[in-house]
């Protein structure tokens, strides 16, 4: 393989990698706070639809982007209501999120746009366009790193630096500021939080709205930078590698971003090379689709490492049986 | 004259169906260490976490320093000036003792100043209080006692003037549990106000100025300690006069049944429990285990009961009893006769959602009695019978098909001890017998007891209350730090001693 | 004493919760400008108007009943299986491979066989999360979300690489031979002198599933196995005090969990499509979580609920043909049934609980 | 009354069923009649569909895509009145109330493939097929070999989307593999990929490069962006059927291909500055001889490989 096709499989991977991270790292916030999140997958899907519908009535992305992160924070907001106010059980509020999306995007889309579930295809100004770093042309021609920083680091759209640069913005978010502390303390024992005087049902909206906007932003990602429009499940599972990546990044921010660059990588690559020859035999593009999730399950199995989540996640704060 | 630092005023809360506490009032004045005791259930923590934000009353009020002082929520507490140190801590185990510190009471968005600034107050609290704890050590790695510092470290912290403990010594050994009142001693000294709630009325009498007795959810009196006695203060406790001693012939022990040598037990984080356990008890004899809860009991009778697996050897009427876990179980230990009462009945005796009927096999499904056929269980069959043991063992209601939780805690006591005693096993292991049970059903359940004994059974008899252990056992051994202290016979023996085994003093030293 | 009586929990309060999810789709059928009551109509017409309708309502009934036990069972034993699809999938491999390579005398013979193979293949697909669970802690939520993605590339791989027919361009298997075609409803009713549609795909498999429900009640509350499992759900420690394996428990009922998902391959792939097919579970892996979570769990809840799904199903399908409702509505309706009866149970149970509480005080 | 089943994809696949679809809606306006239609969601819904339209008595039934073909053998023999339309598909026994038609895809194929290559510059083309089966692939053979005639060394990156029905519909993925398609050289790129075509175009009109379209006439989709549309004039066939109502002859495979204007390439005000005058000439003077039997394009299915391009 040579340098030009590495930096174009790696190009691939990081735009891949983009919806997955973002959707991680909702996860993050959420599951940090104690609130399990297996709808992620709904609410990118919402906010894909969403963003490209509005992106494509406006014909302005920024509107799409603001009405793609609304849509996902509403069904956040469900998960709130129904896992922190009426201490519902998580997975199950999880999984009938996943179901409203993928029934409400195709259901709206039809009767709104009737082309068969998906929206108009955005062109122009209703579109991310990637972004030119300052240099890059002149760089091009340094050996190595210029077609590295030209073709890798710049040309990207806005939302996929925004979602690189949540990452150490949320380790310090997490883990230097009050906000973070409460929001740890929140999911690992939430009684504590609640004797030392601090709302426990306010972190966990708090954290359950952040994890809306981050799906906003992937699913928006999906549909107005790497796409141009939303199709039905445009998301395609997407939510649930990067449910695979939060436990293979053992809920860590910097983790999280190498599990979904590797997910990302694997895509990437199952994308670029259908079936891999690998001399005696070969790898079905099959199994690099179901690579994420079978390393997940190795992890989860704790054979390389276990994964511990948050101690109180998945329970409701009950103070009063 | 001075307002009282803390007056209740009609006090209610019920949790659904349970009206935990009724109409309370009560006064605590300022700079002085006020005791709460009860029965098990009687609504003491729940009194007090109204009183600290944590419930909401459903009616009443609360005057602080004299004014009115509405606390809806813990904010609240904190701001007026009360510290609670709950009987299950609240702390987080993988943060920092320094970061448990500041959760709530940061200053400013970003941690690194707060942090500083707890650091160099928490020095000062040690140095005046000799609470020292590592303010870098994780809870985790922690020692009970430590945690408990924390959470007095707490309290300290946001400026505490009124401390709660909720059952603050149940988790010491005796020598922590000193050093606590030493420090209780100077707080009050210091003009702060304290709550000590326990069942230890050695406690009560050694400390406190004032106690408050509470029973079922009411505030039954208040009375000066020195005005007052250990007896007093338990009959107001139950509600009628104690009754100190059981009725039973002396013991005419048989051969041994149980036989323990060298028995160890590590737990799941590496921590030794039993260091090395050696005791025998025979038929027709009561071996109690005296001694502060946490120091390996639990693990004694969950070794014995096949649930925890273990090292050494333990015969059964001379046969060895697996203790690697690998052929053994709870249901093979009571197939060799060994019957188990176990310590909590509402997490391992019983279901609480299956009826009574249904819990009255539990652990014995597989007795052919039970089975119709090969396939289906005889549910008819089993339900008379459960109707009979009702009966004898007079559980009120005598309803079969009532789920276990909506009986109260003796009923659902007896319907434990009516299964496993039925079975007429070689060996009763029996913990905590009694917790929680009033007083008319601990002596229905004392005696059948001793008449299990007398039948020429084995009891293993686990219990905290000294009183119980003494006036039921033909033995007794006291255990402190998973090591047998020292064997003593009831009649040679009385609580001083024995106290000062469970603190782990040898008699040599003693 | 319980809060509130038996009554209220087991019928009162899913009804309610079913009624607010049907109301909240009439709003979205409003939403998108078509008449819900007409809606409801053409469904009520499409599903049971015609014996065709039954035989399509009974088809999907018969799906719903099998992997609304196998997560029933599971729940009972506190344990989420969000695997039945995967499960269902490996299943109609595992029929697929039974009818397709072995020589069956007689349909009968054929159908025993088929059983056994989509059962064993759903067991199987369910061991592996269920051992994960039970030795090493891993959570069977998420690694039997896992393995529906593994299964679907494992049965997109075997359809597409070996099981299709040479020379065909649809990744499905080749049709089964006639001796292993079951009976409909249309074969089995005419002798009996009842004309039932011919064309509808309800087969045997529905007296199956009727069974199913009671051999699952019989285990659930009459065997000995049932009432150990019943016991480890609600509350380990105790299961652990009585010697209860929790390891036995866990495998033994994901086994069965999963061989129930299996044996749903019976109706759609045997009984149906007689082929194997992609996507041929359609969901309804998913769509037994929901009919469970209706059913309280118990079999004859959820044959009820299975019933009420098989309607939405086929009362959907006809939507879909004759108005402009897509059929992706019943994914909605099926959505917020989840979402009411389950996550947001407590809604209505906390005020009803305080309604009844104030009752009994009074009648006191 | 007629009734249509549209495939996975769906009829606004801006393709392969959306062809269909305009030929129906041309029906209805043409004679103000009314039609039934259905869009496949899943593989195990085409015989309930199919069943639904037969019940309610529609005739014909036409059904796109080779999915279909099965199910209609399955479904045709219980409904002896109803006709049955399968395009794209293929049975070795035509029920007699069956009508199977398919096109001669390669021959369209060719001739855009002459297009592109006379067109690229780089000396290479991308072709991104959806789902990989041997119909996708004779698309591409055809393509290969019309990109060969023009230019002898020219290089070929032929990429395929999947290997299941959901490949119609990804255009994410089809995204993706233009882009690599661009990175590893091509300037000119056919997507013969139903709804998952969309990405590629999109993606080729955002690197600024040219591309096909494939079935209808997908050029106004990216104006100037699109350099021809492969037409499949399913319209046609779906027109002629249900014009022909009862009529409909059936029991036969009937072959459409250049000869019956059942495949081409289009020519509209989005793409006529970007085709030359000799490129045109060219691709006609291919397109008389095909017709004339003196220019033989290899098909695909002849023997299950293509002499110019491997898979
Ligand atoms: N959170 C709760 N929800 C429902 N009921 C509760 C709750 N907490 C306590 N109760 C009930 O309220 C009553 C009083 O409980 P409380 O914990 O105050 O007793 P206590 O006197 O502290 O007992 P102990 O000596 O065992 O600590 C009991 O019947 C208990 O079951
Ligand atoms: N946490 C709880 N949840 C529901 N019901 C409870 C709870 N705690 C107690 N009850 C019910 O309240 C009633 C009184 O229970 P409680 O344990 O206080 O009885 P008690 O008077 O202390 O009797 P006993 O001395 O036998 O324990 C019982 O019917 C019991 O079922
Ligand atoms: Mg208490
Ligand atoms: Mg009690």
């Amino acid at each position: 393989m040579d340098y030009a096709t590495l930096l174009q499989v790696a190009d691939s991977t990081v735009r891949l990698s983009v919806p997955l991270l973002l959707a991680c790292l909702a996860g993050l916030y959420s599951e940090r706070a104690g609130i399990f999140d297996i709808g992620l997958e709904g609410k990118m899907l919402m906010a894909a639809f969403t963003s490209a519908a509005l992106a494509a009535v406006s014909g302005s992305v920024w509107i799409g982007l603001l009405a793609g992160i609304a849509s996902s924070m509403l069904l956040a907001g469900l998960h709130g209501l129904a896992s922190i106010t009426f201490r519902g059980n998580q997975l199950i509020s999880g999984v009938a999120i996943n179901f409203l999306a993928s029934g409400l995007t195709v259901v709206i889309a039809q009767a709104w746009f009737e082309q068969g579930g998906r929206t108009p295809s955005l062109q122009g100004a209703a579109r991310f366009e990637p972004i030119t770093l300052p240099l890059a042309e002149t760089l091009q021609g340094v050996p190595v790193f210029g077609p590295l920083y030209a073709e890798l680091i710049s040309g990207q759209t806005a939302l996929a630096y925004v979602g690189f640069a949540m990452v150490p913005l949320t380790w310090w978010l997490l883990f230097r500021t009050r906000f973070g502390l409460r929001l740890r303390a929140v999911g690992e024992a939430p009684e504590a939080v609640d004797t030392a005087g601090v709302s426990v049902i306010r972190m966990r909206f708090a954290a359950v709205a952040i994890a809306g906007v981050l799906c906003g932003l992937a699913g928006a990602y999906l549909a107005t930078a790497l796409q141009a429009g939303f199709v039905r499940e445009m998301t395609a599972g997407r939510g649930f590698i990067a449910l695979a990546a939060l436990i293979f990044a053992k809920w860590r921010p910097w983790y999280a971003l190498s599990a979904t660059l590797l997910f990302g990588l694997l895509q990437a690559v199952a994308l670029r090379f259908q079936n891999i020859d690998i001399g005696t035999f070969t790898v079905p593009v099959q199994f690099m689709d179901a690579l994420p999730y079978i390393l997940t399950v190795v992890i989860l199995a704790g054979f390389v490492g276990k994964a511990i989540p948050p101690r109180a996640g998945g329970e409701p704060y009950v103070k009063e049986r | 004259m001075t307002a009282p630092a803390i007056e209740l005023n009609g006090i209610s809360k019920a949790f659904g169906p349970v009206q935990a506490n009724k109409d309370i009032s009560i006064r605590v004045m300022p700079g002085t260490i006020h005791g709460i005791i009860g029965e098990n259930g009687a609504g003491k923590s729940t009194l007090m976490s109204i009183l600290c934000g944590f419930y909401k009353a459903d009616a009443g009020e609360i005057f602080i320093n004299g004014t009115l002082t509405p606390i809806p929520d813990s904010q609240a507490a904190i701001r007026a000036g009360i510290g609670m140190v709950f009987q299950h801590f609240k702390l987080v185990q993988n943060f920092s003792v320094l970061e448990n510190i500041i959760l709530g009471v940061e200053e400013g968005a970003l941690l690194r100043p707060s942090l500083a600034k707890a650091r160099k107050e928490l020095q000062h609290l040690a140095d005046e209080y000799e609470l020292r704890v590592d303010p870098d050590a994780l809870i985790q790695d922690l020692s009970v006692g430590h945690q408990q510092r924390v959470e007095i470290l707490k309290a300290l912290y946001r400026k505490a003037q009124i401390l709660i403990l909720d059952e603050p010594t149940g988790v010491l050994t005796p020598a922590e549990a000193d050093q606590l009142f030493r420090i209780l001693e100077r707080l009050r000294a210091e003009g702060k106000t304290i709550i000590l709630i326990t069942h230890k009325l050695r406690e009560i009498m050694h400390i406190t100025d004032t106690v408050s007795v509470m029973r079922r959810g009411q505030m039954t009196d208040t009375v000066k300690t020195k005005d007052t006695n250990p007896q007093q203060l338990a009959e107001m406790m139950v509600g009628r006069k104690v009754l100190l001693r059981v009725d039973k012939a002396p013991a005419q022990p048989g051969a041994n049944v149980l036989e323990v040598d060298n028995l160890r037990v590590t737990d799941d984080d590496g921590v030794d429990r039993l260091k090395g356990i050696s005791l025998n008890v025979r038929a027709g004899e009561i071996l109690g285990i005296a001694g502060v809860a946490g120091n390996g009991q639990s693990h004694l009778m969950q070794v014995l009961g096949g649930i925890t697996p273990g090292t050494g050897t333990v015969l059964l009427n001379g046969q060895e009893l697996d203790l690697t876990g690998k052929s053994s179980d709870g249901r093979s230990r009571r197939k060799r006769g060994i019957a188990h009462v176990p310590e909590d009945r509402q997490h391992e005796g019983l279901i609480m959602d299956f009826s009574a009927w249904e819990n009255t096999v539990f652990g014995y499904d597989d007795d052919p009695a039970y089975q119709a056929n090969a396939l289906l269980m005889d549910n008819g069959a089993i339900r008379a019978e459960t109707a009979a043991k009702m009966e004898r063992f007079d559980v009120r209601p005598p309803d079969p098909q009532l789920a276990a939780k909506n009986f109260s805690g003796g009923n659902q006591q007896k319907i434990v001890l009516a299964r496993e005693i039925e079975r007429n096993p070689d060996l009763l292991l029996v913990g905590q017998p009694t917790r929680g049970v009033d007083i008319g059903a601990i002596e229905f359940i004392h005696k059948r007891l001793v008449e299990l004994r007398d039948a020429g059974k084995a009891i293993l008899l686990v219990s905290v209350e000294l009183e119980e252990i003494l006036s039921l056992s033909d033995r007794i051994a006291v255990m402190f730090d998973g090591q047998i202290m020292g064997e003593r016979l009831p009649g040679e023996t009385d609580e001083k001693e024995l106290g000062l085994l469970m603190a782990g003093v040898r008699e040599e030293a003693a | 004493m319980s809060k509130m009586p038996k009554w209220a929990d087991i019928v009162l309060i899913p009804l309610i919760n079913l009624m607010l999810a049907f109301a909240l789709s009439a709003l979205v059928i409003l939403a998108i400008g078509e008449d819900p009551v007409e809606a409801l109509i053409l469904m009520v017409k499409g599903s049971f108007g015609s014996t065709y309708g039954w035989g399509y309502t009974l088809y999907y009934t018969t799906n719903f009943v099998f992997t609304g036990l196998a997560v029933a069972v599971a729940f009972h034993a506190a344990l989420f299986n969000i695997g039945g699809e995967g499960q269902a999938q490996l299943g109609g491999l595992g029929v697929a491979l039974i009818c397709l390579y072995l020589p069956w005398p007689h349909w009968s013979l054929a159908l025993l066989g088929a059983m056994l193979g989509a059962a064993a293949f759903g067991a199987a697909w369910a061991a592996i999360p269920a051992w994960l669970q039970a030795k090493r802690g891993s959570h069977v939520v998420i690694t039997t979300i896992m393995f529906n993605f593994i299964a679907a590339a494992l049965l997109n791989y075997v359809l597409v690489n070996l099981l299709r027919p040479p020379r065909a361009q649809d990744p499905s298997s080749a049709k089964f031979p006639e001796v292993t075609h079951l009976p409909t409803l249309h074969d089995i009713l005419s002798p009996l002198g009842i004309s039932f549609s011919k064309s509808a795909p309800a087969n045997i498999t529905l007296f199956l599933a009727i069974a199913a429900c009671f051999g699952v009640w019989l285990l659930i509350w009459r065997t000995r196995f049932g009432y150990q499992l019943r016991a480890f759900g609600k509350s380990e420690p105790a299961a652990i005090y009585a010697g209860i394996s929790p390891t036995r428990i866990i495998m033994i009922t994901m086994l069965i969990s999963g061989g129930l998902a299996g044996l749903m391959a019976v109706n759609n792939v045997m009984g149906e499509a007689e082929k194997l097919v992609l996507n041929a579970t359609e969901g309804a892996g998913f769509i037994g979580i929901a009919v469970a979570l209706m059913g309280r769990s118990h079999p004859f809840g959820v044959a009820l609920a299975a019933l009420l799904f098989g309607f939405l199903y086929q009362g959907g399908a006809e939507l879909a043909l004759w108005t402009d409702i897509p059929r992706e509505m019943i994914v909605v309706i099926q959505a917020l049934v989840i979402l009411f009866t389950g996550a947001l149970d407590n809604m209505l149970r906390m005020p009803l609980e305080r309604v009844f509480l104030a009752l009994r005080s009074e009648g006191k | 009354e007629p009734a249509v089943i549209f495939d996975l994809g769906g009829k606004f696949d801006k393709s392969f069923n959306e062809a269909a679809f305009n030929g129906a809606e041309r029906w209805a306006t043409e004679t103000g009649g009314k039609y039934l239609e259905i869009e496949m969601q899943s593989e195990a819904q085409r015989e309930q569909a199919l069943r639904r339209f037969a019940e309610t008595g529609a005739n014909p039934i036409i059904t796109t895509g080779f999915a279909m073909a099965d199910p209609v053998a399955e479904v045709a023999p219980d409904y002896p009145d109803t006709k049955f339309v399968n395009i794209d598909g293929f049975l070795p026994e035509i029920p007699p109330n069956v009508q199977m038609i398919v096109f001669e895809e390669h021959q369209g194929s060719y001739l855009v493939g002459m297009l592109a290559a006379m067109k690229s510059a780089n000396g290479t083309v991308g072709f991104v097929g959806g789902m990989d089966i041997p119909l996708i692939r004779h698309f591409a053979c055809g393509y290969a070999q019309g990109a060969k005639a023009v230019n002898p060394d020219i290089s070929i990156i032929a990429n395929m989307t999947g290997t299941t029905p959901a490949a119609w519909n990804n255009p994410v993925k089809g995204g993706e593999l233009a882009q690599a398609q661009i990175a590893q050289g091509a300037d000119v790129i056919y997507a013969a990929a139903g709804g998952t075509g969309v990405g590629v175009l999109q993606a080729a009109a955002d690197a600024d490069i040219l591309s096909i379209g494939v079935d209808s006439n997908q050029n106004h989709l990216h104006p100037g962006k699109v350099l021809t549309s492969m037409l499949k004039r399913v319209d046609v066939a779906v027109y002629k059927s249900m014009i022909a109502g009862d009529a409909l002859e059936t029991g036969s495979m009937q072959v459409l291909g250049l000869a019956d204007d059942g495949v081409g390439y289009a020519v509209d005000e989005n793409n006529e500055a970007l085709l030359s005058e000799e490129m045109v000439a060219a691709a006609e003077g291919a397109k008389a001889k095909i017709i004339a039997g003196e220019l033989d394009v290899v098909s695909y299915y002849a023997n299950d490989s293509c002499p110019v391009l491997d898979f």
